[in-house]
């Protein structure tokens, strides 16, 4: 069965995205890269350090996985924008994850200046994927000003919470015309196999893997997890019954 | 003249371009994209871009996030 | 890394132990023995019907998988002796999935009558493997009066509601000195991962795959899922915070 | 005489044993085991076992199951 | 112990706020503020019907509680402006309920044109009561425009599924400086108690007590729910814990 | 509307029984018990200590409530039903909570012991209430043995976790002959609210009012909990839907 | 002339203004709001609006809501 | 003669009855119970029940609990 995740019209070969951050080291992003299987993989933009040795880049290119720039960090739309174009500049894709936060406590989305922002990016040619909170009415603003997809969050970056709000996530992909991505509050790998199985096209971690004990192991486990949870949403689940349901004949029971 | 790269104040020569800058301070200009008074500035306009004292320069390059 | 399983001193290949209940026909447990890769597999002690096409025993040897025969359907410590007794002079194996149930409706175990079977199945030379609630204490006498693993519930046989008590759960495996076989109620993917998140050694279903639409599909999405839950038990998850915690620099932002 | 063979009753010639019972009434023993009023009758012993008028005797093998 | 509710300035009686929609008659009406207790009504502008006999107007004065007007049913920031001016002219008071909603079948606010609407309301002189999703974000910039409160959703209108995600409000209420309603998701009186042990200084429904079986017993019943949940967050309740703690002496037993 | 509690044929003032343990001092123990209006408290059985000043055995006969006490530490059916005989005679009562717990780390019931300790104590006259984990099976046995109560957990003693397991517990209800008792778990006034909403006809705690911060105000917040519980549980609460249902009428819409 | 009021078609004297309209149509203007071609008509200001032909005119009032 | 009194040893003069022991320890007997010996001694029969040495007694009452 052929089951490949379309994004912008390119074929992934991987339902996990990556983010790069929180990892110790370029070698530890090496290995979880490796293990995850991912096709894409987040890095971030900022001053060049001309002491630092080696390169993220290399290491992506190296494994030959696409790369989605984000804006982490911006809080205005004046701010994304900027930060988009000088990462297509320095890494010539269009390709940009678009996150602008309202302050640097709780990292969550302004929903109004991510409109615009996306609405302004997407005019400008980019393919915008933008990171935003579970409000499916947000979620459909976004697809409306032309985002390539929809990248809603499962709960706060980085606290590994898993999904509080699974009954919104169902909302957004029952009406979604792009993918869904469930992007942030992965904290474990039952966590990314609920978002595949609430209908989502793709998973975006960084901390769950990059910061668990074993990165490696995290990574070959949200590889695993994402697999599960696709191939659950597609096999069918049984439905929920409150009564229980013999699973032994119950008939040709002997009398002993 | 003095410019400001990456908020600490350098000094170059009068006359150096946003080429010159790049080539002096890094190593490659690979992944690198730079911004001058909060403008974008191409890397291919680099050689053509003369900058002035007191300027802004912003040189970025992509690093482990997300 | 080697991981195995170890049940009564056999080494496993798989860490999903398959009901074949509730699959329309030999053909489809065929496939979900082949898609699911388990290596232990249930069958059930009933009355010889002359009538019946092909055997569960051809298919289950084809695979090469273990069998666990079990004694479903008994009410008394009395008949689920006896069933097993049977069991293993048709089956040649002293492993046998204990089930004692209240009713029919329910199909919860009895502890009183569970704890009686165990006791005297064990001092006959079974290996004896419980299915029980998720009472601690009730897993603790089965472990004393030698079973050899134990299987609580996560939800009534069939239901799919999942593991209704995680607490329950980690409490059994954090005392527990046998394996621990998250044993019923497992619904759909992420239920199964979670059994493992919390400690589990092992998932026994049945249903969630067989009655499936795609029950093919469905054991695929078991095994990557169990696969996950274990990889992420060993891997070390980030511990939930109620606050955010950034995955990008939180230096060398650029003035814009 | 008479017996009963999972739960019905069954005709079958005085002094046969549970081996002539299970040979009349199967393909094959394979997989098979047999209760005679309640008891285990272990399949080694079956050509010993000789059947008496009145008698349950239960013949049991592996389903699908749990 | 005085521990009134103060909003806009105005001392009331009662955390509980009472919509009145989905009662089948005025006269259930009548009875569920009287069993309710409540000091605050939310009702909604209509074209006259002549052939209406009897006005809601009547029964709210009959009990002397405050009316709060809302813009329910409108779409775009212009429809809810004009219909709060028409609701002040009309009723004689400056607060509204203001609801801004995406569509009719998640009734689920649109953001955009809320803080638009809220915004231009507070510039025209209303108290602004703006009911809203449970984003954090969205609730401080409501608050930064002049609301006099955030009224926040716990689940859609009239579905009955309690509080989705209580960590967003409670990131709602520990950083609010108005007051935080929960408005909109209780369906049965635990879903109120929890509102108010969330954080929440009030509780606005509707359906939950006059689509019930029962009104007027749900009516009492969210009464004390809301005591219930204010008293345990004043009180202080003791913290979870993974494990069991004696609340008998643990000293003193008898040799037996 | 008359709705009394009735336990062993004894009508109850009110559905909350309330543990005496935990509170730091008699004058505490005197405040909840007057602020939560139990009429009903627990009390244990431990050796007489000539220092001690002042007698539990007072305070409750000023408020004129009955004494319920318990077998609490009691690990064996003869321990449990030694200490039941003495508090009998000491107490001049035939009723007992009975509590036979396996260790004094989880605190839970050992189900063995307990239905063996309640049909001795039955037989001997004592009208048992016991303490029991929430398997609907035990539950079962314990009224077929002739307790004139079942008081499953919600969570470990003294953990206020809550209930870890509503399925049980409404199991339980569904097909229980005498009075269901929630005992144990409750750690604010949501917890007690559901408790009452799932059918439990009253609700046992202690250390939710005695360890609070503010044990007189958690009092008063639990009696109006177990209240409101009821209250809905009577009334009939709306059905949960997966979609929203306006509360306002979407006709008569003023085009504007 | 005609107007249009709550969506419907009405017949009213030429030159009747806003508060003749109220009266021949309510028993009672007690909690009721008026827009006329989508604009506020404060109450206070109705015996002075003059209606014109093919005006669409509100009339609201407080009902059963959410 | 020496007994055993909730755990610790007591010394007592010979022949004394539990309610002797009752009196001499408690200022009352309001809600406690006795048991001599892992038996039950029913309130009404302490003044019939002799001490003898070695004895163990629990006297307990009724304290906070939950």
């Amino acid at each position: 069965m052929s089951d490949e995740l379309v994004l912008a019209g390119e074929k992934l070969g991987s339902r996990l995205i990556l983010g790069t951050g929180g990892a110790p080291s370029l070698q530890v992003v090496d290995e979880v890269i490796g293990a995850s299987g991912t096709a894409l993989c987040t890095v971030s933009m900022r001053r060049v350090d001309p002491s630092t040795a080696g390169s993220i880049l290399d290491v992506l290119s190296r494994h030959g996985v696409r790369i989605l720039p984000n804006t982490a960090g911006c809080r205005t739309a004046r701010e994304a924008i900027l930060t988009a174009q000088l990462a297509r500049d320095a890494l010539d894709t269009e390709w940009v994850k678009l996150e602008v936060i309202a302050d640097d406590d709780t990292l969550l989305p302004d929903a109004i200046e991510l409109v615009d922002a996306a609405e302004r990016l997407v005019a400008d040619g980019f393919k915008v994927f933008p990171y935003t909170n579970d409000d499916p009415i947000l979620a459909r603003r976004l697809q409306r000003v032309g985002c390539v997809a929809v990248m809603p969050l499962g709960a706060p970056i980085g606290s590994g919470l898993g999904i509080l709000n699974p009954h919104n996530i169902e909302l957004i992909v029952a009406e979604a015309e792009v993918p869904v991505v469930l992007d942030a509050g992965v904290g474990t790998a039952s966590d990314a196999t609920l978002a595949m199985e609430l209908g989502c096209d793709a998973v975006l971690l960084a901390s769950a893997v990059t910061r668990a004990q074993d990165p490696g192991l995290m990574a070959a486990a949200m590889a695993a997890a994402v697999d599960a949870g696709r191939l659950a949403r597609l096999a069918g689940r049984i439905p929920k019954r409150e009564h229980a349901h013999a699973s032994s004949p119950t008939t040709g029971m002997a009398v002993l | 003249m003095h410019i400001t790269v990456n908020g600490e104040l350098h000094e170059i020569a009068d006359g150096a371009t946003l080429a010159d800058l790049v080539a002096e301070r890094l190593r490659s200009d690979k992944g690198v994209a730079a911004a001058v008074d909060g403008e974008v500035a191409p890397r291919g306009s680099w050689p053509g871009v003369a900058l002035r004292d007191g300027q802004a320069v912003e040189l970025l390059t992509a690093v482990q996030g997300g």
